[in-house]
């Protein structure tokens, strides 16, 4: 059978899943925002409606006259998002109305700007499911540092030099601040681990009140790695320890996807022009490659990710393959 | 819809980015390609496990020995005799152990017995063309086989009574019980080939008839000719074969030996000579072997030729094995042997760059035996067609199989043509010469197709959980004796997780990681259109080349192409 | 004033390729202006960028819509409708492509040079990126800037990625400077007036 | 030094040559450029200075609030809805009467979502009480953020440098960038008389009560209108150490005696002189560039513009349902001083559309067909709306 005769619009039509985000959108090569998206609005199904930050996605998605989106969706600001968001689910409670409201936003819509606006969302008990792609930086202005940028890394703003070796602050801990807002369900998830992120998104989506997913989307821009190289990447942030992969319910800690074999954090590192200049022969560099490495010897002691042996969902088998599929159903 | 204005605000129409088609970004683009899996590539008879390993795994056991038996006519021999240079290539040997492949093989050939299914074969059409077989043995009933699928009337022309050949001759029945190959042979036999037994080829037929009353000629006389062993031109005079010995002990039963055998060579012949010699009585029974063991071989080459747990059985038997050792002399007292001088002694590279195996002095220790009995290895007894055997003994034969000796519609496979005798290569033989016969009959040439192995680097093993291989049950020590099979199968439940186990090199196994992972959702899932083996199409329309899909596959079944 | 409209993909090092032509002009002694297409598009979208080069200083801020010159940084792009829009008559087209230019030239209608400066590039730098390879083409055909003032634009743009990188990008400019038909697109107005 | 520079990276070389101790920023398109080559500086030690990467813009102004409070010389930039969200802390930081500097990478404001160049940012915050001087080129730029800071810190009154986003942040051209001792000798230490210290503390910010909120609003206003003088000397006091001014005020192009003006801000101007001198070459035409806005020069305008018959003021932004910004002020200005010249008043540019060189004669052919209007958008193209949008 030759491709030429595959009729493509019917097949896309066709495909057992709900597509919430189509292609055509403008997104880079390798972008694990965009795939993330998507895997969110298959969890979610149509049912929905999205309110999205300023960012990347609301970008590369939206050049109008087009847009990729199949649900109902709305940019206002970079700031309010959440805020917004809440003024949805309360028109839809005035309404007597069903859907469910998300709200999407970047690192930098999340961590920094829009912060206060998600913080007030959360403590009103809103029924919305916030959704934060975490790439660690600003990208859609250019890859500035934002609150979420981890240590040491370069970016424009926190650049490497003859003085400083990349940002100088940590990353926020943003998953602990928002479950000390006591709310049900918040948790982290990885574009590298599908079958993980699927299950937190549905574990979200059955709770009524404010929930919270922090989604770690590379950049291959960004983080200067190769594009097919996206999900290799997040899966050694998750393997290293550097991204726990957690689950807080009423800010208590409940799940934790175990590490099954630690990798070293410079397996992370390495393929990543923003940490490029930790391996120069410097004492700076390999100080801060062991700071790297106890901050993820931090995270695994804290949540005790360390696992036990084999698990079927730990950070080597939660997405093992099986012949005919196994992402689906 | 209608009402809204797409002007005001910046609104837009869900999914019309598709109309963009971000495909004019791309400058690589993924392609499906069937890579050949390590283990079908390394298979002498050309089977490929993985296929059949995927029917299993979708829990169809019936449909994987026929996929099977496309190939192989014999599994469950093979299952149990062939050292298995599938599992060797494995590429999930590099991860964590092999799939037990050899297992799996013997169990649905068992299985088949077991529940008597048989071969698809299609009818023949009347006044079918007759090919002639000469030797009954695995490359013999693999040809008459094949041919038989192919449409033709078999006929096959065997010395003995009984089909067979090396299988019967050669291996001991602790290896490959009778009943096993008799059922196995005869259900080959079974699909309508006739059986001419007692029919000696240059004794009741020659060459010439055979050639005039058929449309071409197989030959699988396998090799009955001890190669001439000697130590500096002295020979003891009670000079035993180890090939007889075995023929022997599996016909007879019992053998008459002194007390300490020393048996030279390091290959199954002498292995399996050693081990029957044990069986039969012999308090001390050593193998001199001029290769390594495999824990100590320097290459693959140097290592003895059989399978590892062979050896290790043959220790724990009680065989003593002195590797990378030759026989310097025979001491003898009068024509008798006493003894024979050892030495150290390994293939090095020499100035020239060729390849000779060099003793070292000083090393030579002795050896207190009364007994000596040479496993170098045979040659064809080319009795009545002398013409084909060439200067090393054994037949020349092309790509195809055909006789190089000038005789047209003559095809020569197994041990005879001295390509490395395994069964397996014999049974690959026999099939290709089949193919090449049914080739020459219709006036073109076949050529077997090389693929290139997938490597372990292009496979994505992230996705796969280390599991380990299941150990073939060994029959204990003290229970050893006389023809007990000592090697035993897996059960079901370990044939379907190995059939998990399996990598897929080189072949879409429908996991969905290419359709989950594409960040431009341009990898579409199809079934009915998955006529290239692949259950997905790429939609080059949006693809942008990012290459995540070929590099999160975890078989190698995608590889980027440039696009410029 | 000579107006140049340089077409490449997002991630492409397009607007570089114009900062380091304009800056060349500028050590030849012109007066000159570098900018992007300000779009919003990603990693391997189309994208352009404009070079004004001129004897005064140039005061206007609008963008070249009647370009000279294009240099294309690949022949896909030669497909999409915008780019060859506007050419002046009798304006040339650079592109990186293997193709021979006769042939591009005939299935345009249009004054094409190609150059294969992946390649090139691939061969002294280690990576596909053809905008040196193509603005050492560009500078040998129309002789606007010579190979010192765009050594010294390519200089002052390398600065800090090491001595090797310069040199190995100096001889690329060599290569090229060897293989494309030098002063084919010159006019006496691009003489230098330093 | 004439350097071959792109605009973002020779304002920000140019704010280092004016030794900022404070810099806080949140990255923004089109202003990031001019933000990270400051934190090359800084991470190269190049420029020693705080560099405080905040979480929004409102906290990127309220932390140069609290710097130049404190006694620091503070810096940042911004852009469209960064603008905006600094909006509270603009009006704020003016009415402590806080000396600092900003520049706004002139950007649309959403929505519909735009990146692009035009001016409705800082013409939104105009009331603010901040100084807006508007940049033609990148050379004023530079000049123009020296003269910034001691404008500002002469008067005690923040400065906003408008330059045009992408049009001249991003585009690469020869600009003369100072030397150290240069500006050390124009710009002297920072000093700002009210800083926060223990030796003497005061209270910044207080709560002020109906009587005497309209007298802080009168002095406001009047420090205001005193810095039109400062302003102009500023840039002459320069020119005199660099050899080159940026107008003052405003500056006007052409033959005293022409008929015709055509006033804008920021870089359109070099696109309008560009057109007039290549193609129009009509002596009965002006170009005036208007770099002052706030302070606004009205009474100097009137009097400059006086023998005018028609002006055409050029806008990058608009007031919906008002029509122009700077045209309205205009009219004003020349109705309240008696003179009779027709205002008109275009808005070009938006959102990034290009301004072609044709733009002049297309507006110098709607004055002479008498159908220049009190306010039109040029170019728009009706077909692309619904008729009941048109």
């Amino acid at each position: 059978m030759t491709e030429s005769i595959i009729n493509f619009y019917e097949l896309r039509r066709k495909q057992p899943r709900f597509q919430g985000i189509d292609a055509g959108h403008r997104a880079c090569l390798g972008c694990g925002e965009a795939l993330a998206a998507r895997l969110v609005l298959e969890s979610t199904g149509p049912d929905v409606i999205v309110a999205n930050a300023t960012g990347c996605l609301e970008v590369f998605t939206t050049p109008w006259p087009e847009s990729a989106w199949r649900v109902p969706w709305l940019h206002s600001l970079f700031e309010n998002a959440a805020a917004v968001a809440a003024g949805i689910e309360a028109a839809l409670k005035a309404q007597g109305r069903q859907s469910k409201v998300l709200a999407f936003g970047g690192d930098g819509a999340t961590f920094d700007i829009g912060f206060q606006a998600l913080s007030g969302m959360l403590e009103r008990g809103h029924n919305v499911l916030y959704v934060c792609f975490d790439n660690e930086a600003y990208m859609n202005t250019g890859i500035q540092r934002s609150s979420s940028t981890p240590h040491a890394a370069a970016t424009t703003t926190s650049p490497a030099g003859k003085q400083r070796m990349g940002k100088r602050h940590l990353k926020k801990d943003i998953v602990s601040i928002i479950a000390a807002h006591h709310i049900p369900y918040a948790a982290t998830a990885s574009v590298a681990f599908p079958s993980d992120l699927r299950k937190k998104v549905r574990r979200a989506m059955a709770i009524d009140g404010a929930t919270f997913l922090q989604i770690h989307c590379p950049c291959p821009l960004g983080w200067g790695h190769e594009s097919e190289e996206s999900i290799a990447v997040a899966r050694l942030a998750v393997q290293t320890g550097l991204f726990p992969m957690i689950e807080l319910e009423r800010g208590e800690l409940t799940g934790a996807m175990p590490i099954r074999e630690q990798k070293p954090v410079v397996d992370y590192l390495k393929p990543q022009a923003r940490f490029r200049h930790l391996f120069a022969d410097d004492a700076r560099a390999r100080e801060e490659l062991e700071h790297l490495q106890a901050l993820a010897d931090h995270n695994i002691e804290i949540y005790k990710l360390l696992g036990s042996g084999v698990d079927a969902l730990d950070s080597e088998g939660a997405d093992t393959v099986r012949r005919g599929g196994n992402r689906w159903g | 819809m209608s009402d809204v204005k797409y002007t005001r605000g910046g609104c837009a129409r869900p999914a019309t980015s598709l109309q963009f088609h971000t495909g004019s970004w791309r400058v690589q683009r993924p392609v499906h390609r069937h890579g050949a899996a390590p283990c079908h590539v390394a298979c002498p008879a050309g089977e490929n496990p993985q296929a059949y390993l995927a029917r299993i795994e979708e829990g169809d056991e019936q449909a994987a020995w026929r996929e099977l038996v496309t190939i192989n006519p014999l599994p469950a021999i093979t299952g149990r005799v062939c050292p298995h240079f599938c599992e060797s290539a494995c590429n999930r040997a590099t991860y964590d152990s092999a799939i037990s492949i050899h297992g799996v093989e013997r169990y649905l050939g068992d299985k088949a017995l077991a529940h008597d299914w048989h071969y698809a074969v299609p009818a023949r059409a009347v006044g079918a063309a007759r090919v002639a077989i000469v030797g009954a043995g695995p490359a013999g009933l693999a040809a008459a086989y094949h041919l038989t699928l192919l449409g033709y009337q078999a006929v096959m022309f065997e010395a003995n009574p009984e089909p067979g050949g090396t299988l019967r001759g050669a291996i001991p029945e602790y290896r490959l019980p009778r009943g096993v190959l008799q059922v196995e042979m005869q259900r080959v036999l079974d699909i309508g080939i006739e059986f001419r037994a007692n029919t000696r080829l240059g004794r009741d037929v020659s060459l010439e008839e055979l050639r005039q009353s058929h449309a071409a000629v197989f030959l699988g006389p396998g090799t009955q000719r001890a190669r001439y062993w000697h130590v500096d031109g002295i020979v003891q005079r009670d000079l035993h074969q180890a090939l007889d010995l075995l023929k022997a002990w599996n016909t007879v039963g019992k053998l008459s030996m002194p007390a300490s055998v020393a048996v030279v060579g390091a290959g199954n012949t002498a292995l399996d000579t050693a081990r029957i010699l044990r069986r039969a009585g012999v308090a001390s029974v050593h193998l001199v072997a001029h290769k390594a063991l495999p824990e100590q071989a320097a290459s693959g080459d140097d290592v003895m030729p059989v399978h590892p747990r062979e050896i290790a059985q043959a220790l724990e038997e009680g065989v003593q094995i002195h590797p990378h050792r030759g026989i310097r002399r025979l001491l003898l007292r009068g024509e008798r042997v006493v003894g024979v001088e050892m030495v150290h002694m390994k293939k090095l590279r020499g100035a020239d760059g060729v390849y000779a195996r060099v003793a070292f002095e000083g090393t030579e220790t002795v050896l207190h035996v009364e007994q000596v009995i040479p496993a170098i290895g045979q040659t064809v007894d080319g009795v009545g067609f002398d013409a084909l055997v060439a200067d090393n003994g054994f037949v020349s034969v092309n790509a195809q199989g055909a006789v190089t000796a000038g005789y047209q519609g003559v095809f020569a496979g197994g041990d005879a043509i001295g390509k490395g005798g395994t069964v397996t290569r014999a049974i690959g033989d026999g099939r290709r010469a089949a193919a090449a016969i049914h080739g020459f009959l219709q006036g073109r040439e076949w050529a077997a197709s090389v693929l290139a192995p997938v490597t372990f680097a292009q496979l994505n093993v992230n996705y796969f959980e280390p599991a380990p291989r299941p150990e073939d049950p060994v029959l204990a020590l003290k229970k050893r004796i006389g023809e007990k099979e000592v090697v035993g199968g897996i059960e079901q439940q370990a044939v379907l997780q190995e059939a998990q186990r399996c990598f897929s090199c080189g072949n879409c196994f429908a996991c969905d990681n290419c359709w989950t992972l594409c960040p431009d959702t341009a990898v579409l899932k199809t079934q009915e259109l998955a006529a290239d083996g692949a259950h997905y199409v790429f939609d080059y329309d949006y693809c942008k080349g990012c290459g995540i899909c070929a590099q999160e596959c975890p078989c190698g079944f995608i590889a980027m192409e440039a696009e410029l | 004033m000579i107006e140049i409209r340089i077409h490449g993909r997002g991630g492409q090092g397009n607007v570089v390729a114009a900062y380091i032509l304009a800056t060349a002009a500028i050590e030849q002694g012109f007066h000159a202006q570098a900018f992007p297409s300000f779009g919003a598009e990603r990693r391997g979208a189309p994208v352009a960028a404009f070079v004004r080069i001129a004897r005064e200083p140039v005061l206007r801020r609008s963008q070249v819509l009647h370009p000279h010159f294009l240099i294309v940084q690949d022949r896909a792009l030669l497909q999409v409708p915008e780019v060859t829009v506007g050419l002046s008559a009798g304006g040339g087209i650079l592109v990186n492509s293997s193709k021979p230019s006769a042939q591009l030239s005939a299935l345009l209608g249009l004054d094409v040079v190609a150059l294969p400066a992946a390649q090139i590039a691939l061969k002294h730098l280690g990576r596909p990126l053809p905008n040196t390879a193509l603005l050492a083409a560009f500078a040998a055909l129309t002789g606007i800037v010579d190979g010192g003032a765009l050594e010294q634009a390519l200089r002052l743009r390398l600065h800090g990625k090491g001595e090797k990188v310069l040199q190995a990008n100096l001889e690329l400019m060599r290569e090229v400077n060897a293989s494309v038909p030098a002063g084919q697109w010159y006019r006496e107005e691009y003489a230098a007036n330093a | 030094m004439r350097q071959t520079l792109e605009g973002s990276q020779a304002i920000a070389k140019t704010v280092a040559l004016c030794r900022p101790q404070v810099v806080a920023a949140y990255p923004i398109t089109p202003q990031t450029h001019i933000v990270e080559n400051i934190s090359k500086l800084v991470a190269d030690g190049a420029l020693q200075c705080e560099l405080v990467s905040v979480e929004s813009e409102f906290s990127a102004a309220s932390v140069v609030l609290g710097a130049a409070a404190a006694g620091a010389r503070a810096y940042t930039a911004s852009a469209s809805q960064g603008i905006l969200l600094m909006s509270e802390v603009l009006f704020n930081i003016a009415g402590l009467r806080i000396p600092l500097v900003l520049t706004c990478a002139n950007r649309a404001v959403g929505a519909p979502l735009s990146i692009w160049n035009d001016q409705q940012d800082s013409m939104a915050v105009r009331d603010a009480g901040w100084i807006q001087l508007y940049c033609a080129d990148n050379q004023e730029a530079v000049d123009t953020t020296v003269q910034a800071f001691r404008i500002a810190e002469q008067c005690e009154l923040p400065v906003m440098v408008c330059v045009d986003g992408f049009t001249l942040t991003h585009t690469l051209e020869p600009i003369d960038v100072p030397d150290q001792d240069l500006v050390d000798q124009y710009l002297p230490p920072y000093h700002f008389a009210r800083a926060l210290q223990p030796r003497q503390p005061l209270s910044l910010g207080t709560l002020v009560a109906p009587d005497y909120y309209a007298e802080a609003r009168h002095s406001h206003h009047q420090a205001m209108l005193h810095a039109k003088a400062l302003i102009a000397q500023c840039d002459r006091q320069w020119q005199e150490l660099s050899g080159r001014a940026s107008g003052g005020l405003f500056e006007v192009h052409g033959a005293s005696d022409a008929r015709i003006g055509i006033l804008a801000l920021g870089s359109i101007v070099g696109t309008l002189l560009d057109a007039h001198a290549a193609h129009v070459q009509r002596d009965d035409v002006q170009i005036i560039k208007l770099r002052s806005l706030r302070p606004f020069p009205g009474a100097e305008l009137a009097v400059a513009l006086s023998g005018l018959s028609d002006l055409v003021v050029v806008e990058r932004a608009l007031s919906p349902g008002g029509g122009g910004i700077v045209g309205v002020e205009i009219r004003s200005a020349f109705h309240y001083h008696g003179v009779n010249v027709r205002v008109h008043n275009v808005a070009v540019g938006l959102g990034g559309r290009d301004v072609p060189l044709s733009t002049l004669d297309r507006i110098l052919d709607l004055v002479a067909h008498g159908s220049a209007e009190e306010f039109q958008i040029l170019d728009v193209q009706l077909d692309k709306l619904p008729p009941e949008d048109r």
